[in-house]
């Protein structure tokens, strides 16, 4: 029955080969070693959807588990190399899969010409096999490893184009950020594990183990608040949430795919996998719960607020992405498991569509900034239908992916918000309030980019085949993937199912009693209900298909029409100069000579919206942290300097060869004594006899 | 009275070969005169034959004034073995500078009568005489250049100071006479023990005699005499002063000072143990500075005594395990530093004799010109300075190991002067090994032609100081039985 | 007799050889100082003989006290030997000129 | 080979290469080459042999001491010639012949001035004799011995062919040394006469261990202390190792940096804690203090630097800070970080010497500015190599490096021996910074490759010839880039060689 | 107060007013004949203290050659005559020194040794020194016999004149290598033919 599960190491381990024969023979191969990395990693994807297939089908009671004693760490101790595979195992294998297979494929035309083109390919590859080993990893040594691979990655391949040194300071800048996060997540990981060897484990990183430990209570209270806190500032780090996000638009340096993986399924959802993995731990910590989700809160609206003055589209998309993640954070840090992995899901394909997509159309005009651009729509008819229905996704548009899964976040913060967690208030709040943001500026972006005049100084023409079919196939599941937790889906065969181990089920929904009824009622939800399956469960637990909120939709569906219509008016009609801002300023006389409310709108939504409060965002991400990040590296470097010439060379290293010179200077000194004249000698003889005879009366 | 002729056979040995010697000279003219030299070394040879007879033997006779025991033989050995290596690097030195070799030849074997009786002699007044057979001859040797203004200097001072320390000794031992009535060793301890309060005279008393002895080892501040008179003397003789004759100066001073003053020791040790401190701090400090290898080597060696004093600083009265592992300790650290200077010296010689150099820095390329003598030079310089695998470790292991038989805090500030000076020492030896191996030489050197007796003998010193540094116990398994007191 | 007189003037002697030992220039002159030094040692020690120990067999003061002259006797000559020679080599005895060594 | 009675083949690998100087000694200058060849003939063969016994090793009882020699040496100190080897000796054994041998093969082709490969080869021999017997002698005396061996060859070795300022270089080496391990000597007699047992046998004192006065525990801790602390070296007695390492010839700085550090690390876990726990127990926060500021400030250093070289060499500081933190744990899991972290710095920081070698005989400058990066296009696979290299330094997993580092931080958090009692919450501050520390080192690693590797050659290079890697460098190279990966992957080839080793140490130490 | 003591005290003052003359006389002359006074004064002490022996011998060995010896030694030297030529700069020095010595010494000797009286002062015979001599230190004696000797040959070999053999090696070329004085700034004011530094030698002679 299991006998895919038993191979599900080699879903990590084809990257990895496919990584090694693309350095040793992808030069000498037609392909430039591309073949190579794309049939082992469609090879990943079918084992990967067998794997899905048998893991949600068979329903496990428990998660399939195997290791091996790779090497004693000392005491007793070992070092597992080992495989868990759960529901969330089999998604991210999906996610990871399915986008790194359309980046592979995407990426033979994108890159072609690029003199590094298979070392392109093997890190590619290879940047697959790490997030894939901190996926299966079934303890968090092994997802180490897994993690710090993929900053390693990611460094190098954000540096591609390491001839420039903006792209260099990229690449250092985002390893740096996220080792620094690291920092949090190794000691995370070291005070966890010393929570475990408290409790007698000799496999004091194994996940499953540390889950059961922290459910069953037998983990303190000090042990997992700091254990987590910490592990969280490395997700922070690693998944772009405020304040640590700086080093995410900064990637946008490295070759476009590159920007669709790291941000759709490789390294930014690494942070929220490991919350995820972590869940039973997390959710038994009311202070770890709350800083999570607040740190989520505040990065999905900032987050999204920064993409509003951005003209390069990359970095819109990125920072669209910080504020997804923040989305998923914050749902976590409302108990919403389901819903933050399955947002996860569904943004993994409808960002690598918007960033391959985005990919297409820099190729076309040569060009990131949605200034150059206009127009598209005619002469790329592909990558435009394909971007809005990644757009669609992205603003949480009714039916697509994104809006089951939005939806999903909105819906457990409301929960909670009914639970009087105030966290869940500000989720749900804040979270409609940032979905208005994020549709304004993919909106915004929409207009400009395929609306209006063609501003480029190339004629544009849609991209080939290769590049085009993943975006087709990405749009497809864009919109489909929603289908996996929505009210069409069926009672058993859906996400939440297969995802959440029925602990998880428990603790996502504590206050759901055993006879079904919230013990009381969000906002929202207060209608909802949630299904037992109780009875025809073969374990005993809760799953729950999502019910149509139509208040929910509703509101969902004004947000979406009010910000699509502002920013059609702003940008409908494309951009006749390049400076946004003056044209907003014609654009807003006509309005509020025309209507009203488009000019309350601007001067009180729109104008401190963009003005305001996202140039202090901006200014705060540019000066303030930006500024921290920098003057922490000034200081670290100052610091070295003093440290050294100072402290070593001076000091240090100066009372050695102190030591040394004043031994010399005493030297000089006391060799005079010798004077050469014999009578002095006896002189000193005599007195020193003297002298040792006073001594030693003395001594007596 | 009976004699034990056994007992005395090496002392007669060198005797008569001194007086064959100085007959020899007599006889033979030109470049014959030479051949004194080897007769000198066939009856140091037959001396050392007699001492190693004696091996395991305790006798005593002429009324128990002159001891022959295990420590008297290793004492004895030494001095010996120090007189052969002194022998060939003499030979050619005295043979082409046109010296008096006959009377060089009669006065070193006479000093080292005076040497070997050092050891056995269990009275102050054989003692005294000893001492003065092993100076007044040194004395002469060291003026024997005698149209060098620098010999003459090195033994007018040499001399004054000399017999200013003489007389201070004799002083102190005419008022140690004076509370004990007895110039036999045993008989001032027993006295001395019975006495119970000690007066501050017979303190001073034993102070002055340490200064007589104080002068033969440099200690400071009566170590004046050396960097001069070695820098002036033949290098031969500054060799022979530098090892052979403060040996004979420790020889006397564990004699005083473990039998005679032994009852004393809680005071006198603390007072020999600061000497230690100044004599090795103040040798080191001043040997930086130093640009003339031989004066270097001359203060390295004042340094050498105070680490040589240290065990003295650590006696106790009664306390014989103590004692016993200081006695080893220094006995130890002399046969290691007659090997490794004597060498230093050699090369010395070698260097010296060929291109007139002395100065440090001359010493430049040494390497290219003779790496045989440079390899010497550096593996005595390293010995001397305690690295390993040299015998030099080995000695200040010894000492090391006496200080910590019972620790006490004075043996502890001794052991940190000695690490300190050890390190400090380590600078100027460098200094040379450095210069011989990684300076450019200078143009124009001649070749080294050291000469087969001088080679012969540096090899050979090269050789024991690493074997020694790895078989430690050849010397260590001879010393650790020795033991002054016993049939003393 | 009193012994402490015999001792105090050994030791006055003594005292006025070592004045003499580092205040002389003339290199003869110092030698003188250097004999006094060693000559008064013996009074200490024919005093302590005949006036302490007057009984002891071996007679080890004077026989000292015999010892010390013939060493004293024989350094005084080799002293002079030395400074003749010195005298010969430079044209003078003074003590203070003889530094041509030092440091 | 029977690991029981063979002993001889330990001592024969041990001396083939001091024999193996002699004969070089009398080879005559003129035979330039064949005295090379003879050095790799040497090297080779004890390197053979020493594979041959990790090969007949019982690795079932890796706790015991195999291979052993006993018989009397100085009979008067009861000093005994006790050779043997245990886990815990076996990786540091292998490693220091691999790496002479890598090192005599590297040397066919490459000698900085003045030449005179036979000096050259000699000394390197006499130092391959003392390392490995510093890690194979199971008596303090001839520990000792082996211990101080290592210092002259080395300081003839920079100062004969060093850089500019090898004089001082090598004095301060050998000085700096000295003085610490003179403290040592006087510690290790300490030890023999407050264990009153006549014996100077490491495994018989670990057995007698703890005795003696908590003073003199404390007292004999300090002394071995100061010696070993110098050789790892510890903040702040580092400021040896920059010098010696820049200055030092490439050669040299690999040994120093591949074999001689580890002496220090060795020495600890060898003599230090099984001997005087009790004065260990008491010196660990002050070690674990000490080894973070090392971690701290070492890494401030290296972005202060604007010489490969001297970078190079001050990383060593920082690596051999985590390494001495696993010391400080005093726990199992802390000393296998320790020695795992000794033997991943020694093929990680040994390779990095021999790129800066190499670098240097390319640009002749080894300043970063002068070189101005580039590298990575005017010479792809050494640039490619400086950055698997200095990847492998940082602490990437999957890579040598990280075992020790992580292993490390790791086992400080729940100190042994009752130590978490009392500085649980020092240990934790430990940690964290020593973690802050691995962000520095990436920064300055990267900050390295960025100027080296990355951008484009400047102008005064890019019509320069240089070689890329050259055949005899990727002959001596390949072994230690494997190696690097083989042991960031297969962590258990060090991890279980060691496990029952330090299982048996810990013993001694009553944890 | 006896008539030993008194008779002590007359001839210690003259030997100390002798001696203090010896040290401080202007005149070579006089102050080796002064010295010849002082040791005879030692004698004199010998006498009171009842050793004849060795008073006799002191006579006939210090007196009758030593102060001779002196005397030759003076006039062979030709020293120039009067203080400023006789003491050298160290007087003040020399005055502290042997003052502080003589004041620690007699202090302590007459701390120790005040009281101590002889009733009756009686000295071995000559008969027993000789028997001594023989029996008890007869090895010393011996040794004292060589020493003799040697300083014998020794003297002769420095101060005879040169003839030969005179320890100066033969007239070679010379190596001046270093810039720096060897000991010391005096060294390169030595008379030609000095031997410092040593020459080359030929490998023959």
């Amino acid at each position: 029955m299991d006998v895919l599960l038993e191979y599900a190491w080699l879903v990590p381990l084809l990257p990895l080969l496919s990584t090694a024969a693309i350095a040793a023979f992808g030069r000498s191969l037609p392909g430039k070693g591309s073949e190579i990395g794309i049939v082992a990693l469609a090879a990943s994807f079918v084992l990967s959807v067998g794997i899905a297939w048998q893991t949600f089908t068979a329903g496990l009671p428990e998660p399939f588990e195997r290791s091996l004693e790779w090497s004693p760490l000392g005491g007793g101790f070992v070092f597992e190399l080992g495989m868990l595979v759960d529901g969330l195992t089999a998604m991210m294998f999906l996610l990871v899969t399915t986008v790194s297979l359309m980046v592979h494929i995407y990426s033979r035309e994108y890159m072609k010409g690029e003199p590094r083109f298979t070392y392109f390919f093997s890190m590619l590859s290879l940047f697959t096999f790490s997030m894939l080993l901190l996926v299966i990893a079934n303890n968090l040594l092994l997802a180490l490893i897994g993690w710090e691979l993929v900053g390693l990655c990611s460094f190098l391949l954000i540096g591609f184009y390491w001839e420039d040194k903006s792209n260099q300071d990229a690449g250092n800048k985002a390893f740096l950020t996220t080792k620094f996060g690291d920092v949090g997540l190794v000691v995370g990981i070291i005070v966890l594990s010393a929570g475990m060897m408290g409790l007698g484990s000799s496999t004091p990183f194994n996940l499953q183990e540390l889950n059961a430990a922290a459910v069953a209570g037998e983990l303190s209270t000090g042990t997992i608040v700091l254990g987590m806190l910490l592990i969280f500032l490395g997700c922070v780090a690693k998944s772009g949430q405020m304040p640590l996000h700086v080093w995410l638009p900064d990637a946008m340096a490295g070759p476009t795919p590159v920007s669709a993986l790291i941000h759709a399924a490789t390294m930014v959802t690494a942070g929220i996998f490991l919350l995820a993995r972590l869940f039973p731990v997390v959710a038994q910590s009311a202070v770890v719960m709350g800083v999570i989700a607040v740190v989520g809160v505040i990065t999905l609206f900032f987050g999204g607020l920064l993409a509003l003055v951005q003209d390069d589209l990359k970095k819109i998309l990125a920072y669209s992405t910080v504020s997804q993640l923040g989305y998923m954070t914050a749902a976590i840090g409302v108990g919403g498991y389901t819903a933050s992995i399955f947002h996860l899901f569904t943004h993994g394909f409808f960002k690598a569509l918007l960033f391959l997509g985005a990919g297409s159309l820099i190729h076309a005009v040569h060009s990131n900034n949605i200034s150059d651009m206009g127009g598209m729509a005619k002469s790329m008819p592909h990558t435009f239908w394909t971007f809005i229905v990644g757009t669609l996704a992205l603003a949480g548009f009714p039916l697509t992916a994104g809006f089951f899964s939005k939806d999903e976040v909105l819906i457990a913060g409301d929960l909670w918000a009914g639970q009087g967690l105030v966290t869940g208030n500000l989720v749900y709040w804040v979270g409609l309030a940032a979905a208005f943001v994020t549709t304004f500026y993919m909106a915004r972006a929409c207009f400009l980019i395929f609306a209006g005049e063609n501003r480029s100084h190339h004629a544009p023409h849609e991209s080939g085949r290769q590049m085009v079919a993943p975006l087709m196939v990405l749009a497809v599941l864009s919109v489909a993937s929603g289908y996996l937790l929505s009210p069409f889906s069926s009672e058993q065969y859906n996400f939440e199912q297969w995802t959440a181990t029925p602990v998880i089920e428990e603790l996502t929904y504590p206050f759901i009693d055993a006879g079904g009824e919230a013990a009381g009622a969000g906002v929202l939800a207060s209608g909802s209900e949630v299904v037992m399956a109780a009875e025809d469960g073969a374990f005993g637990v809760l799953h729950g298909v999502p019910y149509w909120h139509f208040d929910l939709l509703a509101i969902v569906l004004v947000i979406f029409a009010a910000a699509v219509l502002l920013a059609w008016r702003f940008y409908g009609r494309g951009l006749p100069e390049r400076d946004p801002t003056l044209h907003m300023g014609v654009a807003t006389k006509v309005l509020v000579s025309k209507y009203g409310f488009d000019e309350f709108g601007y001067r009180y939504i729109v104008v401190p919206v963009r003005d305001t409060f996202a140039r202090w965002a901006t200014w705060s991400s540019n000066v303030v942290i930006d500024g921290i990040v920098a003057g922490a590296g000034r200081a670290t470097k100052d610091a070295a300097m003093t440290t050294y010439r100072v402290l070593d060379q001076r000091v240090i290293d100066g009372g050695v060869n102190g030591a040394a010179f004043s031994a010399a200077w005493w030297s000089d000194r006391l060799k005079r004594i010798q004077s050469g004249d014999v009578q002095r000698y006896a002189a000193a003889l005599v007195a020193g006899t003297i002298v040792l005879v006073l001594a030693i009366a003395a001594v007596r | 009275m009976l004699i034990d002729w056994l007992a005395i056979a090496p002392e007669i040995a060198l005797t008569v070969t001194a007086l064959l010697v100085l007959f020899a000279d007599l006889n033979l003219r030109g470049d014959a005169k030479q051949l004194v030299a080897p007769i000198a070394g066939l009856g140091t040879v037959v001396a050392i034959v007699f001492t190693a007879i004696l091996w395991g033997d305790e006798r005593a006779t002429f009324g128990g004034m002159f001891v022959v025991n295990e420590y008297a033989v290793v004492f004895k050995l030494l001095f010996l073995g120090a007189l052969l290596a002194i022998l060939g690097i003499s030979w050619r030195f005295f043979a082409e500078g046109r010296y008096y070799q006959g009377e060089y030849y009669f006065l070193l074997l006479t000093s080292f009568v005076g040497m070997i009786i050092m050891p056995s002699a269990r009275d102050l007044l054989l003692l005294f005489v000893a001492l003065e057979t092993v100076s007044i001859p040194a004395f002469i040797m060291a003026g024997m250049r005698k149209r060098s203004l620098y010999s003459s200097e090195a033994a007018l001072k040499f001399f004054l100071i000399g017999v200013l320390s003489v007389a201070l000794m004799l002083f102190g031992i005419s008022l140690v006479y004076g509370f004990t009535g007895t110039t036999d060793l045993a008989g001032i301890a027993a006295a001395i023990a019975a006495a119970g309060d000690v007066e501050p005279l017979l303190l001073a008393a034993v102070m002055l005699v340490v200064v007589g002895f104080g002068f033969k080892i440099s200690a400071v501040p009566f170590h004046f005499w050396a960097p001069d008179t070695y820098a002036g003397s033949p290098l031969p003789v500054a060799a022979m002063l530098a090892v052979a004759s403060k040996a004979a100066g420790f020889a006397g001073l564990l004699a005083i000072a473990f039998i005679a003053f032994e009852p004393l020791a809680e005071f006198w040790a603390p007072v020999l143990g600061v000497i230690a401190i100044l004599t090795m701090t103040l040798g080191n400090l001043i040997a930086l500075q130093q640009r003339d290898l031989i004066r270097l080597l001359a203060y390295s060696s004042v340094a050498q005594a105070g680490y040589m004093l240290i065990p003295f600083g650590l006696a106790r009265p009664g306390a014989t395990v103590v004692n016993d592992a200081a006695v080893q300790a220094v006995l130890f650290y002399l046969i290691a530093y007659a090997v490794m200077n004597i060498g230093a010296f050699g090369v010395a010689i070698a260097v010296h004799r060929r291109t007139g150099i002395r100065s440090l820095r001359d010493y430049a390329g040494l390497a290219q010109q003779s790496p045989l003598m440079a390899m010497g030079m550096t593996v005595f310089l390293l010995s001397l300075g305690g690295a390993p695998p040299t015998v030099g470790l080995w000695a200040k292991f010894a000492i090391v190991q006496a200080a910590l038989t019972d620790v006490t805090m004075f043996a502890v500030v001794l052991m940190v002067f000695l690490v300190v000076n050890s390190v400090i020492a380590f600078f100027y030896y460098l200094k040379v090994v450095k210069t011989m191996w990684m300076d450019q030489a200078h143009e124009g050197m001649p070749a080294l032609e050291p000469g087969f007796n001088l080679s012969l003998v540096v090899i050979v010193l090269m050789v024991g100081t690493v074997v020694l540094g790895v078989l430690p116990g050849l010397i260590s398994d001879a010393t650790s039985l020795t033991s002054l007191v016993a049939a003393g | 007799m009193s012994l402490v007189g015999p001792l105090l003037l050994a030791t006055f002697l003594f005292c006025v050889g070592v004045y003499g030992l580092i205040a002389r220039r003339n290199a003869v002159l110092v030698l003188i100082s250097v004999e006094m030094m060693l000559v008064s040692v013996n009074i200490n020690l024919v005093a302590f003989q005949n006036l302490l120990f007057p009984a002891e067999a071996a007679v080890s003061g004077q026989m000292f006290a015999l010892f010390i002259i013939a060493v004293a006797a024989a350094e005084a000559g080799v002293g002079l030997a030395i400074i003749l020679n010195l005298f010969r080599n430079r044209a003078s005895v003074n003590v203070d000129d003889v530094d041509l060594m030092r440091w | 080979m029977d690991p029981n009675t063979a002993g001889w083949a330990l001592v024969v690998a041990l001396f083939l290469p001091l024999v193996g100087a002699g004969a070089l000694a009398v080879m005559p200058s003129s035979m330039d080459r064949q005295i090379r060849r003879a050095a790799v003939a040497i090297t080779g063969v004890a390197f053979a042999l020493v594979v041959a016994i990790t090969a007949s090793f019982d690795f079932g009882r890796s706790g015991e001491l195999q291979f052993t020699t006993d018989v009397p040496w100085i009979t008067a100190i009861n000093a005994r010639f006790e050779l043997g080897m245990d886990g815990i000796s076996l990786p540091l054994f292998f490693l220091t012949y691999l790496l002479t041998f890598l090192c005599a093969v590297y040397t066919t082709k490459h000698l900085p001035e003045p030449g005179r490969p036979k000096a050259f080869l000699a000394l390197m021999l006499m130092l391959q004799t003392g390392m490995a017997g510093t890690f194979v002698a199971f008596d303090l005396v001839l520990f000792f011995i082996f211990w101080e061996l290592v210092l002259v060859p080395m300081f003839f070795m920079i100062g004969m062919w060093g850089g500019p300022r090898r004089d001082y270089a090598s004095v301060k080496f050998f000085l700096y040394t000295l003085f610490g391990s003179i403290f040592m000597l006087v510690a290790f007699l300490a030890i023999y006469f407050a264990a009153g047992a006549e014996t100077w046998s490491i495994q018989a004192l670990s057995e007698m261990a703890p005795f003696g006065t908590a003073t003199f525990q404390t007292w004999a801790f300090l002394g071995i202390f100061l010696g070993f602390a110098i050789k790892v070296p510890m903040w702040p007695f580092h400021t040896w190792l920059p010098d010696a390492h820049t200055e030092a010839p490439t050669v040299g700085s690999v040994l120093l940096a591949g074999v001689l550090l580890k002496m220090g690390t060795y020495g600890f876990v060898r003599i230090a804690l099984p001997i005087l726990p009790e004065g260990a127990v008491r010196f660990a926060p002050l070690i674990g203090v000490l080894a973070v500021i090392g971690i701290i400030y070492g890494s401030l250093c290296c972005l202060a630097q604007t010489d490969v070289k001297r970078l190079i060499a001050f990383s060593s500081v920082g690596h051999m800070g985590f390494v001495m933190l696993g010391v400080a744990a005093m726990n199992e899991a802390g000393i296998q970080a320790a020695l795992f972290g000794n033997i991943a710095h020694g093929v990680i920081t040994g390779m990095l010497f021999f790129l800066a070698g190499s670098l240097h005989e390319r640009y002749h400058t080894r300043e970063i500015a002068v070189i101005g990066g580039g590298m990575l296009k005017k010479i792809p696979r050494y640039g490619v190599l400086l950055t698997y290299v200095a990847v492998a330094s940082l602490g990437l997993p999957g890579l040598a490096g990280f075992w020790g580092e992580f292993t490390a931080m790791w086992a400080a958090i729940s100190p042994g021996l009752g130590i978490g009692d009392q500085y649980g919450g020092l240990y934790l501050g430990l940690v964290v910074f020593a973690a802050i520390g691995t962000v520095l080192t990436a920064g300055y690693f990267l900050w390295l490759l960025q100027r080296v590797n990355l951008g484009n050659p400047p102008e005064r290079w890019a019509s320069e010839p240089l070689d890329d890697v050259m055949r005899i460098e990727w002959v001596s190279w390949t072994p230690l880039l494997l190696l690097i990966l083989a042991l960031g992957i297969f962590p258990v080839l060090v991890f279980g060689v060691q496990d029952a080793a330090v299982a048996n140490l810990m013993g001694y130490l009553g944890g | 107060m006896t008539g030993h003591d008194v008779v002590f005290l007359l001839v210690a003052l003259l030997t100390g007013g002798a001696a203090l003359l010896t040290v401080t006389s202007k005149n070579l002359f006089h102050a080796a004949l002064f010295l010849a006074v002082t040791l005879a004064g030692i004698a004199g002490t010998f006498l009171v203290m009842r050793a004849d022996f060795l008073a006799l011998v002191q006579l006939i060995v210090y007196v009758g050659s030593v102060a001779v010896l002196f005397l030759f030694g003076l006039m062979l030297t030709r020293a120039p005559i009067g203080r400023e030529a006789l003491d050298g700069q160290n007087r003040g020095l020399a005055l502290v020194v042997s003052g502080t010595l003589f004041v620690v010494l007699s202090t302590l000797i007459i701390s120790t040794f005040g009281g101590e009286r002889a009733a009756e002062v009686a000295g071995p015979s000559i008969a027993d020194i000789g028997i001594s001599i023989f029996a008890d230190w007869v090895l010393p004696f011996e040794l004292l016999s060589m020493l003799l000797l040697a300083a014998l040959i020794g003297a002769i070999l420095l101060a005879r004149r040169e003839d030969g053999e005179s320890g100066e090696p033969m007239p070679e070329r010379r190596i001046e290598l270093s810039d720096e004085p060897v000991t010391h700034a005096g060294a390169q004011e030595l008379p030609a033919g000095d031997s410092k530094p040593e020459l080359t030698a030929g490998g023959d002679r």
